[in-house]
């Protein structure tokens, strides 16, 4: 019963789709030509993703498991024109066979390999090879990790500033920042028991800590609401064509 | 009382679309005044002499192109109006595509010639590696532009040879990547930098406001709104803000109300 | 490079003149009494600075060019630097020094430069206004040289060693005392009301695994809080299901969760379809939790690991069945919403710490340790330095001044 | 056999982060020529990473529609959207993948037409949800949460225009909330978290972290 009405509520919504977008393309508010059935498509797609909504159905999981396709191919061919071909196949590569007065750089063969060997990953017998890799990779990035961060998050974050001077209001916000910072790194010391003065002082990091996430709060419902209005603008503006 | 609480959820979505589209058909402006961080940026770019070069890192996927898009093209048009040359690159396979419609659109509307007044450089991936490669030699990180021209004799790039030069650095994250922008990149190899971010991580980002890390910060919409009133070119962010105004305030009063009613029926679960 | 920077500065250059070309008349100009230039210490062996005393009659309209020469005897013709008089004063000199910065393979080319080893240079400072140019008498000479430690990091590199060493003896201490004291963390208390509940009701918890794979910490975390849930549930008999997105960690779960059951003496209780792939993708997999969650409305619910954007709906269809629900994560985007539709919320590093507190591990049990003295340093610091600076004493930031 | 399974890439975590951190505080050019190496060569390992991901995707679904998981179907749709993407990639408007990327080509318009709006209205859903959970979820059932809430109406109405016209003071209130105490609580939440980081990679380096190397010993 319930099916039966889903059914015949789907067909109804396709055959208005059908009927807006043909009437726009025969009146010419939107072209035959890539860019009116772009548009057209892109309308399906959003539209297929906010069936959503009404709830979890089958022209959803379509739309979006055609998304992911087409995303990780678009991330493929995307890796290829801009990191594989310059870096690898036209250095290393093309010099090889074809003389293209640059000598190949045998140099890239190191990268080279070690990037295959971490796809070797997926084999059972040579998936060793791959730690190789990534002790590589997790390994550099641990070392320039750790003095950068010192440097940038650590020293450069410790401010020293005076709290007395001859601005109350400034004061009160120095002193409201010191409280904060302490506090907060209090509340998340573990090697000793939140009580009496550390207790209390934690409490604080906690207040702390609910303003800073009502303030996450409030920006990332202005955040969702952004990508809602982007969205129906493109609907209303691009598509519909009801205002500019 | 419960059920009003209980009413379907779906109700409430077409409250939410309402919310949205009447604003948006009726239009009414509201007034967007600039914030202090948001001029931070404008004002360093207005600053900028003829032909300084600044790097505009589109570091964002089309899952956050309605908040970042409508800043970087606000931006974008800033650059060129001030004839600063634009050097443009992205972390992000996926705003490989987004970055070079906006950068090319905003040029060819100022009559920029590509090469010689901006260029879109790609992507590359590696995030931190990719930012200390190009603090140590920009030629290296990225040795080919977006359509495949070598980067060496570029005209844009003269005078450029790693992240130090460049008079003004501009990332555009919906990610972590501005952390990286500072730790790996500001901080290393000095330079000025500003951020445009999702308002999902713009809180987080204060720290760095208060430590002069980044001398400037537009967060979602409404920071391109802000932008898009300062250089004096409304557009879509602007037309956003009564929409915006009003879900706001709808979502306050959803708030306002479940809570009272929560506290009236005696706070059971 | 030196094109553009000469237009540039004669660009400024005839801005300047047509506003002030009367403003000077008839001042001499005193030249700086000395020229010094050195090798840039703490660099990579490509800039020399110069350094100058300030001379009387500096003003906006009276500038200081700088040529340099490969020679002694010169000619000196290749502009290195042009800048107001009254500018780049040395730091912390008080305006009575200029200093500046150069990098003097920038203006030459590389083959007219020496072979072989860096060259000298030969730096020649000339004060210049729209009447007069007055060279400074001395020339100044040096080499690059390449330095091998930057002392302006000594800070940052001391900074690395002690906390090297901590994290290294506190994972030694842990390993032989196991019992290293952690604070309780009251969410976990709640996870037993919760597992009390869900039996005396007679309904499934459910385990609601993050988006992260086992690379991340997070998920390591909430596995290992998942093990000792799991014994818990095998005592009270109760049904455990747990949903997961990620093929690894579903099968690291299956693993603790049968190993659990054989730790609890109810090897026979474990059913292996209650560890389950709910989905491969973020909103299928919140489609299926959801559905899971009004199907068989468990009495308790636990989100722990790295969600994303998915956390609001999942925590919301919970908090609409009646559910008890704690969540645990170091997400901070997502925190919000946990705590405002959770009855408890393990926020951030809390996670960590309860999965240490649970499971012992010396690892986390160590480098946790480790970690607090570097905070409990870094308040100490904070305090310390704010106050001594109010009394005008700023040893402290000194010392930490980031180079 | 171990030693080339488990020593070699310990000795080669523990060599290169070793290096690595060391030459942050080595100016001499040495010095930033390796980095400059390196992490060239970084660049080119992460850039094979995205066969990972395809393998993973494909893998995961290729399984779904081998063993005829529910919902198998939709998993064709999958290899259907990535396959067209290449193909057209691969074809490069007629210039074929050796040459340079060709702008306006089909690639092109799928990524416009398919990803781009596929991929902003994914999120833009939970507009929705967010509406709808501050209807029914959101609820001050405690004092911290209460003051989450305020905290969070205060910013949501004093960041958009209309704040100003339904109280002067909201804006300058919320800016205060968001660099003073918010201001104050990221920045410990950010040296924590830092700490945490550098703990991390300082494990690494020794070896006594290896949950990047994988299962299995």
């Amino acid at each position: 019963m319930i099916k039966n009405r889903e059914v015949s509520i789907t067909t109804w919504i396709l055959v208005a789709f059908c009927i807006i977008n043909i009437f726009f393309l025969v009146t010419g508010k939107l072209g035959f030509d890539a860019k009116g059935l772009g548009i057209i498509t892109a309308v399906a797609f959003t539209l297929a993703m906010y069936s959503f909504l009404y709830k979890d159905n089958p022209v959803f999981k379509i739309a979006e498991n055609l998304f992911v396709g087409v995303a990780m191919g678009y991330w493929i061919i995307i890796t290829w024109f801009n990191i594989l071909k310059p870096d690898v196949f036209e250095t290393l590569i093309v010099p090889f066979f074809n003389d293209t007065g640059n000598a190949p750089q045998y140099i890239v063969i190191i990268p080279t390999l070690l990037g295959i060997f971490m796809l070797l990953r997926f084999s059972t017998k040579l998936s060793w090879l791959s730690r190789w890799s990534f002790a590589f990779v997790v390994g550099l990035g641990a070392g320039i990790t750790i003095p950068n961060f010192i440097h940038a998050f650590i020293l450069k974050q410790l401010s020293f500033d005076l709290l007395i001077t001859s601005n109350i209001l400034d004061n009160i916000n120095t002193f409201l920042i010191l409280l904060g910072v302490v506090s907060v790194l209090i509340y998340f010391f573990f090697s000793m028991e939140h009580k009496g003065v550390i207790g209390g002082v934690s409490k604080i990091g906690v207040w702390y800590l609910m303003i800073a996430f009502g303030a996450s709060f409030g920006f990332t419902v202005m955040a969702r609401m952004s990508l809602l209005i982007g969205r129906i603008q493109f609907l209303v503006r691009d598509w519909l064509g009801l205002i500019q | 009382m419960d059920r009003l609480l209980g009413i379907d959820r779906r109700i409430i979505f077409i409250f939410v679309a309402a919310a949205i589209t009447i604003p948006l058909i009726i239009r009414f402006e509201l007034p967007v005044p600039a914030t202090k961080d948001v001029k931070g940026i404008y004002d360093k770019i207005n600053s900028l002499p003829d032909d300084s070069h600044i790097l505009i890192s589109f570091d964002y996927d089309p899952a956050s192109k309605e908040e970042l898009q409508p800043m970087a093209i606000a931006l974008l048009h800033h650059c060129f109006r001030k004839n600063v040359k634009v050097i443009g690159m992205t972390l992000n396979p996926g705003g490989s595509g987004l970055a070079d419609k906006a950068i090319t659109e905003a040029g060819e509307e100022y009559n920029k010639k590509y090469k010689e007044d901006y260029v879109f450089l790609g992507y590359k991936t590696g995030v931190e590696l990719v930012m200390i490669n190009m603090g140590e030699n920009i030629y290296s990180a990225f040795p080919n532009d977006f359509n495949g021209n070598p980067t060496a004799d570029l005209p844009v790039l003269k005078g450029v040879q790693s992240l130090h030069d460049f008079d003004y650095v501009i990332d555009l994250a919906s990610g972590s990547s501005i952390e990286a922008w500072i730790a790996f990149a500001k901080e290393k190899y000095k330079f000025d930098l500003g951020a445009g971010c999702t308002a999902v991580i713009s809180p987080d980002m204060y720290p760095f406001l208060q430590s002069d890390q980044l001398n400037g910060l537009m967060s979602g919409l409404k920071g391109a709104a802000e932008y898009e009133t300062l250089i004096n070119r409304k557009s879509s962010a602007v037309a956003g803000m009564s929409p915006q105004s009003a879900v706001h305030v709808l979502v306050v009063l959803f708030i306002l109300f479940g809570n009272t009613l929560y506290f009236l029926s005696g706070r059971k679960k | 490079m030196n094109k553009i920077l000469l237009t540039f500065i004669l660009s400024i250059l005839v801005l300047h003149n047509t506003s002030t070309a009367f403003a000077v008349g008839g001042n001499k100009l005193v030249p700086p009494s000395d020229f010094q230039a050195f090798d840039t210490p703490n660099d990579d062996g490509r800039s020399i600075s110069l350094r100058w005393p300030s001379s009387p009659s500096e003003s906006t309209e009276v500038e200081y060019v700088v040529y340099v020469s490969i020679r002694k005897s010169g000619p000196f013709n290749t502009e290195v630097l042009r800048i107001n008089s009254n500018t780049m004063y040395k730091e912390g000199s008080d305006s009575n020094f200029h200093y500046v910065e150069i990098k003097p393979e920038l203006f030459f080319n590389k083959e007219s430069v020496v072979t072989g080893g860096k060259p000298d240079y030969f730096f020649k400072l000339f004060m210049m206004s729209d009447i007069e140019n007055v060279a400074i008498k001395n020339i100044a000479s040096a080499t690059p040289k390449g330095n091998w430690f930057n002392w302006k990091k000594l800070n940052n590199f001391i900074i690395l060693i002690a906390f090297s060493t901590l994290v290294l003896l506190f994972i030694e201490h842990a390993k032989k005392n196991p019992n290293l004291y952690l604070r309780k963390i009251s969410g976990l208390d709640a996870i037993d009301e919760a597992l009390g509940r869900a039996t005396e009701m007679g309904k499934p918890v459910l385990f609601v695994h993050g988006l992260n794979g086992m690379g991340s910490i997070s998920t390591i975390a909430a596995v290992n809080i998942l093990g000792k849930i799991a014994i818990r549930v095998a005592e009270y008999d109760t049904t455990l299901k747990v949903s997961n997105i990620d093929p690894i960690v579903l099968s690291v779960s299956q693993e603790v969760i049968k190993e659990s059951y054989l730790e609890a003496g109810r090897p026979d209780a474990y059913v292996e379809d209650n560890v389950f792939m709910a989905a491969s993708e973020q909103f299928p997999y919140v489609a299926a939790v959801s559905g899971i969650m009004l199907r068989e409305k468990p009495a308790a619910n636990f989100f722990m690991g790295y969600f994303y954007a998915e956390s609001l709906i999942l925590a919301e269809t919970g908090a609409a069945t009646g559910a008890i629900q704690i969540a645990a994560t170091d997400s901070y985007t997502q925190l919000p919403f946990f705590i405002t539709t959770c009855d408890y919320t393990l926020i951030g590093e809390e996670l960590y710490a309860a999965s240490a507190y649970l499971s012992r591990e010396p690892l986390l049990l160590g480098s946790l340790r480790a970690q607090d003295i570097g905070k409990g340093i870094i308040i100490a610091v904070l305090v310390l330095g704010a106050v001594l600076a109010t009394f005008g004493i700023d040893f402290i930031s000194l010392i930490l001044k980031a180079g | 056999m171990n030693f080339f399974k488990r020593t070699i890439p310990l000795i080669i975590a523990f060599v290169m982060g070793v290096l690595m951190a060391f030459q942050y505080y080595v100016p001499h050019e040495a010095s930033q020529s390796l980095l400059k190496i390196v992490t060239r060569w970084g660049i080119t390992i992460a850039g094979f990473a995205v066969f990972i991901g395809v393998y993973s995707l494909f893998h995961l679904h290729w399984n779904k529609i081998k063993r005829k998981l529910p919902g198998w179907g939709y998993s064709i749709f999958v290899f259907f959207g990535a396959g067209i993407t290449v193909a057209f990639g691969l074809y490069n408007g007629g210039e074929f993948f050796w040459n340079d990327k060709q702008q306006g080509t089909m690639f092109d318009w799928m990524y416009f037409n398919v990803q781009v709006p596929a991929g902003a209205t994914m999120f833009s859903i939970l507009a929705f949800f967010m509406a709808s959970a501050a209807y029914r979820t959101f609820r001050a059932r405690t004092s911290e949460a209460t003051i989450l809430l305020v905290a969070a109406v205060i910013v949501m109405l004093g960041r958009v225009p209309v704040g100003t016209l339904l109280w002067e003071s909201l804006p300058p209130i919320a800016d205060w909330i968001m660099s003073v105490p918010n201001m104050a609580a990221k920045r410990g939440i950010l040296i924590g978290v830092s700490i945490g980081a550098i703990a991390t990679s300082l494990k690494i380096i020794f070896g006594i972290e290896r949950a990047y190397l994988g299962g299995g010993d």
